[in-house]
Order: C-alpha cells, then structure tokens, then sequence
C-alpha cells in the first residue's frame, strides 16, 4: 500500500486531505458525520478581529460545477475562537489544525495572528489576503504584491508558528504576488481562494446573492487552480497548499503533481459531506494503480525539470 | 446522514407540483419539519425539500419518506423526470422541526402553497396525539390546491382507532382559503383566522409576506399563543458547515439549516 | 411573440446570438449543418498577419463544465482570409460578419485592421488583445490598460468600422482595462476571452496540452463572465459584448440583464453544433414567460438604478 | 449530423474493453474508417470512436451501428455503465474513411489493440467486393484479445454466397501476434509481415509507435504497396470547426477529424 503521508515544513500530515476554510466550520458538525481525526488537518472558518454576521442573505447561488458564496466572514471572532471553539475542538481533533485568519487593516491581521500564536495545536496559521482592505480603497491585500507582502512582514513579527499566505486568484500575475509574500518572509502558499463572479435571477432581474457578487468555488474552477498552483511552484520554493475544486483522488493527485504539498477541499464539502473521508480510503488505491509508492514523490511531477 | 433512497412514486398532484414517495433509512428523521436534502444529476447543490410525512423504519420493512415539491427551476424540474425504482441520494433528518409537545389542546396549522407539506406530517402526529387540530390552507387558485383531501382524511383514520390517544376524540378542522375565491374563503390564510374558536399554539409554514400578516394577526385574535414558524433561506450544506443560511433572530445568529427551519415566532423578524 | 431584435451601435440585429471566435471557423463547417443566416451573425476564427499552424498537440482537454483549448490562433493569414474565406463566405453568409482580429504587436494589429477596413460586409471588428505581446515581455496586451489603449488607439486609425475591443478576463481589474479601450476610441467591448487554465495527466505525469496552459471556456465560466460583463456596464457607456460559458436561452438574458447588448458563444457550438439555432428558437418563447416584450428593454436590467 | 441512437448491447468483449451496439440513422456514415463523436453525460467534450461496423437504415429498418471501445478513463468508464435501451446523442458519419477503391485485389489491414475495430467492417465490405483480404491483429496478451473470431467468421458468412461479388473467391486471412506470445506470433504486428505474399494496397491503426514501425517494415516488404493509416487526436469538435486536431503532413496542415482520421501514408510523419 502507497505511503500517503506529506509534509508541509517541519509539520507531518498523515494525509494531504485538509477541509478547506469556510466550508468546515471549527469541526464540530462534520465530528457527528465521521472521526475527524483521519483527516491530514482542516482549516477552520475565516476568523477575523470582531464577530462578523457576514453578508445580508440570500448569500448562496447555483452554477454549473460549482457553487457562489458571499458568506463574508461570517464568524465569532478571534476571542470566542480562543475562548471556547479551540478547547471545544481540541476535546475531538488531536492533531494539529490549521488557523484561517482575515483582516480588514493589517492591524487586524497582526492582531488575530498574535492571539492565535499563543495557542497549542495549530499547525500552521492561513492567511486569508482576499479580503478588501477598509484602508487602501477597498481592492483586496491580494492583488498586489507590495501590501500583500506587507501583511505577510506584519504577521511575521507577532508569530513563530508557519505563517501560510492563502492567495486570491483574482490577479493578473499570481506569480508576483507568491513572490512578494515568499520574500516578506511566508513560510508557505496557499492558493486559490474563490473567483470573483455572479449570477443573476432572470425572474426578478436582480443578482441572485444580496451582495451582487461572491466567491465562486467548486469542480469548475479546478483548471485554473492548478495553473495557478503549478505557476506558483515554479516561482517559489515554499511548500504549497493547492485547493480549488478538488473532488476526487484524481484531482489530488493532479493537484500534488502541479506543485502542492498538501491538498483542501472546499465546496464539495458541503455538497457531498463524505468526501474527505471518501478520498482519504480511495488514494492509496490509486497511488496502487499509478505506480505511486510514496505520495510525496509526486509534489510537482508534471514540471518539466 | 447520507442515504441512498428508492421512489416508489413521483406523480403531479397540483399545477407544477409533485408527490414524491419514497423507501430508505428514515431513522434520522425525527420531527415533523424537518427538510432532506436531494441530490440533483447536473446540479451542484442539493435541493432542500421539507419532510412532507415519514414513517420510520420498523423490522424488515424500510422506512417511508414523503415529499411534496413544485418545479420552480431547473433543479426541482428535473427532480419532476426522476422515474420510479430510480435511486436518491438525500441527506435526511436535516434541521429542527416543530416542538409537538408545545401543541396543547387546540393546536392550529397555517400553511401556504408550498409551505403546506411538512404541516401535514405535523398534523398526523397531533392526531394521533389526540388534539383537536385547525389547519388552514392557502393557495393562490383552485389548480394550485393540493393535501386538502388528505387532511380531512386524517379523521377517517382515526375514526376507527387503528392508534391508540388520550381520551378525547381527536379531529382535524380543515379551513381553505384561495386568492381566486375558487375553493373555500376567497383571500389569504388570515382571513380564515375568524373560522377559528380556539387556538393554544399554532404552527405555520409559507411564503414571507405570509408569515408577516399572520404573524400581526394571530397577535390580534389570539394574543395568548405563542406560535413557530418554518423559514427558508438558500442553502450551501444544510447541516451547519457553511454558515450561508445564517438569519438574525432576537436571541442572535441562527443557522436556518441547524438551528431551524421552525423558530418560535417570538424569535424572527419576518 | 417577443422581439428579439438587438442593436450593436448601428448594427441592428436579428437576434443577440453570435457564435464566438475561434468556435466556427469561417462558417462553412456549420452551413452544411443549418442556414447559418438564421444568426444575429458570427465572429470569424482570429485572424493575424501570418498563417499559423498554431500549438503543437494535443491542444485539448477535457474539464468539468468546459474545456481547455491551446489552439494558439491557427489561421490561415489575413491575405487569405480577405482573398479566399470572405468571398467563399459571402456566398452563403448574407449578414454582416464580425471579423476577429489578433497579432504580437501594435503594427500586426494595425496591419490586419487596415486590410479587413477595405472589406465589404463586415459589421465590425473584434480585436482580441489577449494574444502575447512580444515586444513588451509576451504578457497578453490586455492585461495592462496602457497597452490596450495603445492597441486601441493605433487601429482606430486605420479604420473607419466598429471597433470592439475583446478582453482577457486574466486580469485583476477589468474595468479599468475596459475604460481604457473606451477613453482611446474603442466603439465597443467584447468580453471575456478564455480563463488561463490547465490539466495534468496523472499518467503521463504531464500537462495534458503540449503547450502546457490553454485557454478554458464553456458553461464552468458563465459566472465570472457574468461578474465581468456586469462591472464594465458599470464603467463603460459604449455597447458590451457578452459571452463566457452561455449554454442556454436563460444564459443569454442572464448576459443581457448584466449588460450585454449581444451574446457569443463559443465552446457549446463545439460540443452542441445545433446549439445556436436552439437558442434562437426558444428565445422569443422565454420572453414571454419572463413578460418580456423587447428583448433589447432589458439590456442591463439586474443593475439597480 | 446529430441523431439519437438506442443501445442495443453493450458488453465486455475483453480486458477493459467493450462493444456496443445501436439502432438509429446510419444514414451519413458511408466510408469504413469514419467515425462518430458519442455525447456522455457529465463530460463535457463528446468521445470520438470508431465505426467498427455500420448498416444503412433500410426500408422500415433502423440503421445499425458497432462501436468497441476500451475503458480508458472517466468518459469511457461511463459508457462502459449505458445500458441496453438508453438513448445515445451522437454525431454521425464524421470524417474521411478508407478508400475501398484503392484496395487491389491483395489489400492488407494491419490494426493494433483498439485500432482493430474500423479494420472489420472495412474487411467485410472488402470481402464483400470479392478481395482476398489479409488482416493481421496485434495485441498485448490473449486477455486484451477480441474480434479475431469474427473476422475469421468473414469467411463462413460468404461461402453461401449471401452477398454477390466479382468472380474470384473472396477470403479473409487473419494473421495475429500477441506481445506476450499467448496467442499467434509472438511480437508485433511488423512480425507477421512475412506470412504475407502479396500486398497491393494497405490500411492500419493502432498506436503511433505501431503505425511508425509499420511505415518503415512496408517500405522494404512491400515497396510498391500505398497505405493508409488512421491517426488519433484530442479533439474539440469533430467537424472541423475549431482546428483543435490540426496535424502538419507533406500537403500542408490538415485536420484529423475532418481531412483524415484516415490519411495516406505517404503524407503522414509519424
Ligand atoms: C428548509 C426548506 C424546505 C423547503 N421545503 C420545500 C418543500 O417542501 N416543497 C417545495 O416545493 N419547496 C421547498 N423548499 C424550496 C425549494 O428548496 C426550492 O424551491 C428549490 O430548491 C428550487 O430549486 P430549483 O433548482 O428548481 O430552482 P432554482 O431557482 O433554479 O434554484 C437555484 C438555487 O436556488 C435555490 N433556491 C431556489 N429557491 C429556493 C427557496 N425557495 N428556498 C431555498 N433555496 C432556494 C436552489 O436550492 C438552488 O440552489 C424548501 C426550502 C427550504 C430552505
Ligand atoms: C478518430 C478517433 C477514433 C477513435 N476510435 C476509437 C475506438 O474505436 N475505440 C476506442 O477504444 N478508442 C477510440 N479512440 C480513442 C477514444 O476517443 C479515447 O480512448 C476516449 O476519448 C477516452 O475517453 P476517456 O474519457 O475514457 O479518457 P480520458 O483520458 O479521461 O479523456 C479525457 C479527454 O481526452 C480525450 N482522449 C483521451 N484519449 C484519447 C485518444 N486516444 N484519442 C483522442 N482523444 C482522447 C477524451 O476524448 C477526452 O476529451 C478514437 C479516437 C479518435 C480521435
Ligand atoms: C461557503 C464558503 C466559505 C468560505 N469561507 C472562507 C473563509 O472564511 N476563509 C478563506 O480563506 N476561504 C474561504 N472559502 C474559500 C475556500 O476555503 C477555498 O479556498 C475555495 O472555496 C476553493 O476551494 P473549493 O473549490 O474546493 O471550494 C470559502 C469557501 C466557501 C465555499
Ligand atoms: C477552440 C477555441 C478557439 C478559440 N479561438 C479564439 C480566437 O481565435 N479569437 C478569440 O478572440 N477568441 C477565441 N476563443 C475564445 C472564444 O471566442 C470565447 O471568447 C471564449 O471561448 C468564451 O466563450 P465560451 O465559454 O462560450 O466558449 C476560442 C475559444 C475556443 C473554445
Ligand atoms: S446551509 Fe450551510 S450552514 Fe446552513
Ligand atoms: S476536432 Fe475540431 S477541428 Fe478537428
């Protein structure tokens, strides 16, 4: 049987399968479903400084292959997430999870890392850059390299746990952005977070979410994550957390082979609540099948070298 | 919660709208308003649906699932093409349904359009519970109509004690009310508030406007009752992981999908 | 029964549906297919100064809701085009075409522009700037609005026909590349060309294109098209150009209520060759069921006054 | 272009590899060696194969149609699921076969693993035509085997005279070689080049490496014989219209779907 164990750092998972942040909630409703501990770790919701309701409903809209979200950081805030979803989590997941921190000024970022820093079991700290920045006219930290490097200097300071800068596809050169948060000193790439798109409801001829537009994510946005992971990877030397649209052993492996160490799975989630479990059981099979003996051996395999 | 579930019938039974029955693990379903959620072919999301009726698994035979859906896009249109002997996949037992121990002696049932489904499998149970049970249904036109029947059906078979309750004889009071005046009252479900001589509870389930005007005028006629009301929201999980159903109520945040669909009407600003 | 009429500019349509460039070559394939006369009109294959074999293969890929294509401009050159397809067209094709115009730098596309100027029965032209610029570092001229504008500017010169500029949705902000092209002459906006997008395969452990990346389009897309048709109605006053992922009657209003005066498709001719005349047909009988009248009332509609 | 054909069969014939057959209108199929693009649910590009055999619709009788395809990936895999009764969407009749003109009296077919399939109904109407036809069949082991039967079937099927031909005794003499020696010569299809006396035309598919090997051992067994090969590539449409197949040969650049599958050798560089 393949050895599907990977390392993101110094960290070792015993699978590359992480439940990506926003769609996992702090583990306690899929903890009903299965033993979240086989999962490699999961990324809990987007945490930011203060409670946030999110954005007004309806904040979900059908497409084909995949799903819009305009949730918007719905989420307790950092102190509740310290004060009560850390130990109640930590009663059901022994392993290391991932922290997703957002911000709306580098402060906050600075703010939440900082209290996330004095926590035990967190294996990484995700910073999620996609969010607009209330200071700087409201484009996300993620579309341009100089603040996006900027918030990566900034949590840097506050934390010694690895600091994983998550990126927004919504760019013209992904490339220059990993490479300005590899140079501010991240310790790791996640990418993509969700495509900017919308939907429109031809009934009422209105956006079909309240807040016109959202995160598109699901199965149809799977080509362009594994460009963007595969153009990250030749541009830096950081491990990689590739997501975006994963939904078989098939894509993890696709996924792994363009660049990523490690591997989140979003909005399937939610639609098919098995399917981490189920990936988990199937990929040593098909490593079988592909003549993968270890997993790791795969990390960017598609690369001409 | 996954479970893989047989139709044994998926017929029209009003303009656009559909009877589904079907067999499968209906252990998880454990009160009337609660909602499955349907996977689709073609569809990313699954489609929310309310438990219409259900009966439990019990010994060799296999639990019994009820849906009543009306196509209203491309989704629940192609739910209307899915064949008998055809397979489901459905997330059951979804969500919080009413409180039947909240009834009393006089529940009432108010329900609109689609919103009339889950009260049935409510109203069965008040039955066998022995209540006296007012249930008013609203639909825009007699084409639209559907359950009526089967509502006051539930006093023939009780009639012949085939459950056993508490004492006194149970019934169900059916009030119909159609915007076209077609069938029963001509107007809305309120208009019908006046048929009705006693209510220790209600429970409702319909579109906004109609939760909204109820809710103002149940305050009037029977200011003592205290009520629930099923909502609806657009759904990523339906089972508490995305946080995309999320409503503001007066205790908080509530997830619509977990926390609810029923909320005690003192809680929602409809 | 609704009239489906359209305007582009001048142009009047007979209906919004315009088969996309580089889905219907130049026309003859689907002419033995179904009268080709019945569309609003077509976009011929991108046309540079040379002919061009394109990318080696395999230049397709298969991808949830949608395909990759590294097609890579395969024309026959516009001497060619101008001297054998138009007049071979013009016996079948008695609209006015959309000619789609690329090439590697400003003078290419002035060359091509100039010569297509001298055509009869053009309706207008189509200048994609998502093609590599090679004098300016290859990143695609419509990624950066100075270059855009440049490229604008420069065939606005040569010729006295509509100019729609086509953009690459490859970008941070699409709006101020639309604005651009706007501000240097453009008469109009095309949007969007394909995502940049790519498949490995797990076997082979190599990208499944030769070339790598490709350009992934089909119904997968239709949200961030939406997304994008939508901000540039906002930004811009000259008459949009829809397309991205339409695969149904539906799709197309959904484009119009963005803001699209007109709608291509691309990928679904490929797949669905009788895709169009569909659409054409259950058009006028979804505006009915939508209470539409005329077509061309709700160009815009999902945006809040 | 478009038809819709219902599946007739659809059953495992060796490792991994299935036929199919269907009912519908053959009618734009003419040439052996064409193919059709089969539409499969939940993928979005169409999945080119093959005609392996085809009958035109006659009089009230349905056209008939033979695809053998191997599972390969996800479209084929859910092919390999249809079941007799469904109804397929194809595109018909797509691209430019082989020229049974060409053929001489003395044709050779050489066909490797699923190039096989197209060679039959080329050999049946080669026989038809009154040729003594040499087939020659590669695979890797005797489990990926299939069709050998039936083209050795070619000669039962004429010896009562069912069909009228040009005087000289039709013949089909099949030839095989398997990689793993299990069945006929051990080796390569190039192999059993010198149980062939006489070649005055050739037709092959199969694997480049194949055809490219093939190329080269014609060129000294039988120089004087023209071949045809049919070549393979990801394609887009299948009709020509998006240039996704494109090939460079000795007359320029040619489509695969629309100028071949089948081109001539000498214009092909494999
Ligand atoms: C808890 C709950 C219980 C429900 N019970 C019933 C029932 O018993 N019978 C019935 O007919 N309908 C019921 N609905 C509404 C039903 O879910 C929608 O009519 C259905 O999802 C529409 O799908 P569609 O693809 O046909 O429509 P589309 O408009 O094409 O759907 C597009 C997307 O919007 C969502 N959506 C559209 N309308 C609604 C809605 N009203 N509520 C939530 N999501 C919506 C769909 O799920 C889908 O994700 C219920 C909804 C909820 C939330
Ligand atoms: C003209 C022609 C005739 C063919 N005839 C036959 C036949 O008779 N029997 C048979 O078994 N196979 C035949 N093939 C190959 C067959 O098309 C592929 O095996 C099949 O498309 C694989 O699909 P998949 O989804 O299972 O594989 P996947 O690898 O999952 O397919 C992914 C994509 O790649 C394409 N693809 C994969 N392999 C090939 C290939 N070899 N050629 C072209 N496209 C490919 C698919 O069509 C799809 O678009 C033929 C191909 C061509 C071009
Ligand atoms: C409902 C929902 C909520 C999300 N919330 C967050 C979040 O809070 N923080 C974050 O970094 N990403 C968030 N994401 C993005 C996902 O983590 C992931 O990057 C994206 O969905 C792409 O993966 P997928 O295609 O597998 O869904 C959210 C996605 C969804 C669908
Ligand atoms: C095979 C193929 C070839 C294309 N070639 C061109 C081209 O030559 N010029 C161009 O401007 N766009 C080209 N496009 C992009 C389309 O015109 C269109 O912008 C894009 O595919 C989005 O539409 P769709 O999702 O409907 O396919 C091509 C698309 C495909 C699929
Ligand atoms: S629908 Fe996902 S939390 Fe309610
Ligand atoms: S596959 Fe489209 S032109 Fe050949």
């Amino acid at each position: 049987m393949a050895d599907i164990r990977t390392r993101l750092g110094e960290w070792e998972l015993d699978n590359p399968i992480i439940p990506a942040s926003g769609t996992f909630g702090f583990g306690q409703e899929f903890a009903k479903l299965y033993d979240i501990n086989m999962l490699g770790s999961f990324s809990f919701k987007g945490t930011t400084r203060e409670a946030r309701f999110g954005n007004p409903t309806p904040r979900i809209a059908e497409c084909t292959g995949g799903m819009i979200n305009s949730v918007g950081l719905a989420n307790p805030g950092i102190e509740k997430v310290v004060e009560e979803e850390l130990p109640k989590l930590r009663k059901i997941f022994k392993k290391p999870v991932i922290a997703n921190i957002s911000g709306f000024s580098i402060d906050e970022y600075r703010y939440c890392c900082e209290k996330i820093d004095k926590e035990d079991g967190i294996g990484l700290i995700e910073v999620n850059i996609s969010c607009p920045n209330v200071h700087a006219g409201g484009m996300a930290f993620g579309t341009d390299p100089a603040q996006a490097a900027a918030v990566t200097a900034a949590v840097k300071e506050v934390t010694g746990k690895p600091v994983y800068m998550k990126l927004s596809p919504n760019v013209t050169d992904i490339r220059a952005i990993a490479k300005a948060c590899e140079e501010a000193g991240a310790d790791g790439i996640a990418l993509i977070n969700t495509l900017l798109g919308m939907r429109i409801d031809i009934k009422r001829r209105k956006p079909v979410v309240a807040n016109c537009m959202g995160g598109f994510s699901g199965p149809a946005i799977l080509p362009v994550a594994l460009r963007m992971v595969y153009q990250v990877y030749e541009t830096v030397k950081i491990p990689i957390i590739g997501m975006g649209g994963v939904s078989s052993a098939e894509d993890v492996i696709e996924m792994m082979m363009a660049g990523a160490s490690a591997v989140e799975i979003g909005a399937m989630n939610l639609t098919e609540p098995y399917i981490c479990p189920r990936i988990i059981e199937e990929l040593p099979k098909l490593c079988d099948r592909l003549g993968i003996e270890r997993l790791s051996d795969i990390i960017g395999a598609a690369h001409s070298s | 919660m996954e479970e893989e579930f047989i139709i044994k019938e998926n017929a029209l039974i009003a303009q656009d709208v559909y009877k589904m029955r079907l067999k499968g693990d209906t252990s998880r379903i454990t009160m009337p308003g609660q909602f499955v959620n349907v996977r689709v072919e073609g569809m990313f999301l699954r489609r929310p649906i309310s438990v219409c009726d259900f009966d439990p698994p019990f010994g060799s035979e296999e639990g019994r699932l009820t849906l009543i859906y009306k196509v209203v896009g491309k989704g629940t249109d192609r739910m209307s093409t899915m064949k008998v002997g055809e397979q489901v996949n459905i997330l059951t037992g979804l969500g919080h349904g009413y409180d039947i121990n909240a009834a009393g002696a006089r529940p009432l049932l108010i329900g609109g359009g689609v919103g009339v489904p889950p009260l049935y499998g409510l109203a069965r149970r008040l039955v066998r519970a022995g209540k006296i049970v007012d249930v008013i249904l609203g639909f825009n036109t007699a084409a639209d109509a559907f359950l009526i029947n089967e509502f006051e059906g539930l006093n023939d078979l009780y009639e012949f004690g085939c459950e056993g309750f508490d004492g006194s004889k149970p019934e169900v009071r059916v009030h119909t009310a159609t915007a076209s005046g077609e069938l029963g009252k001509k107007g809305f479900v309120t208009d019908c508030l006046g048929q009705i001589d006693e209510c220790s509870h209600y429970y409702a389930c319909g579109p906004i406007p109609m939760l909204k005007a109820l809710k103002s005028a149940m305050g009037e006629r029977f200011p003592k009752a205290a009520g629930e009301l099923s909502l609806e929201e657009r759904m990523g999980c339906g089972f508490g992981a995305c946080v995309g159903c999320s409503i503001e109520t007066a205790s908080g945040y509530r997830k619509v999908c977990t926390d609810g669909p029923v909320f005690p009407e003192s809680e929602v600003f409809v």
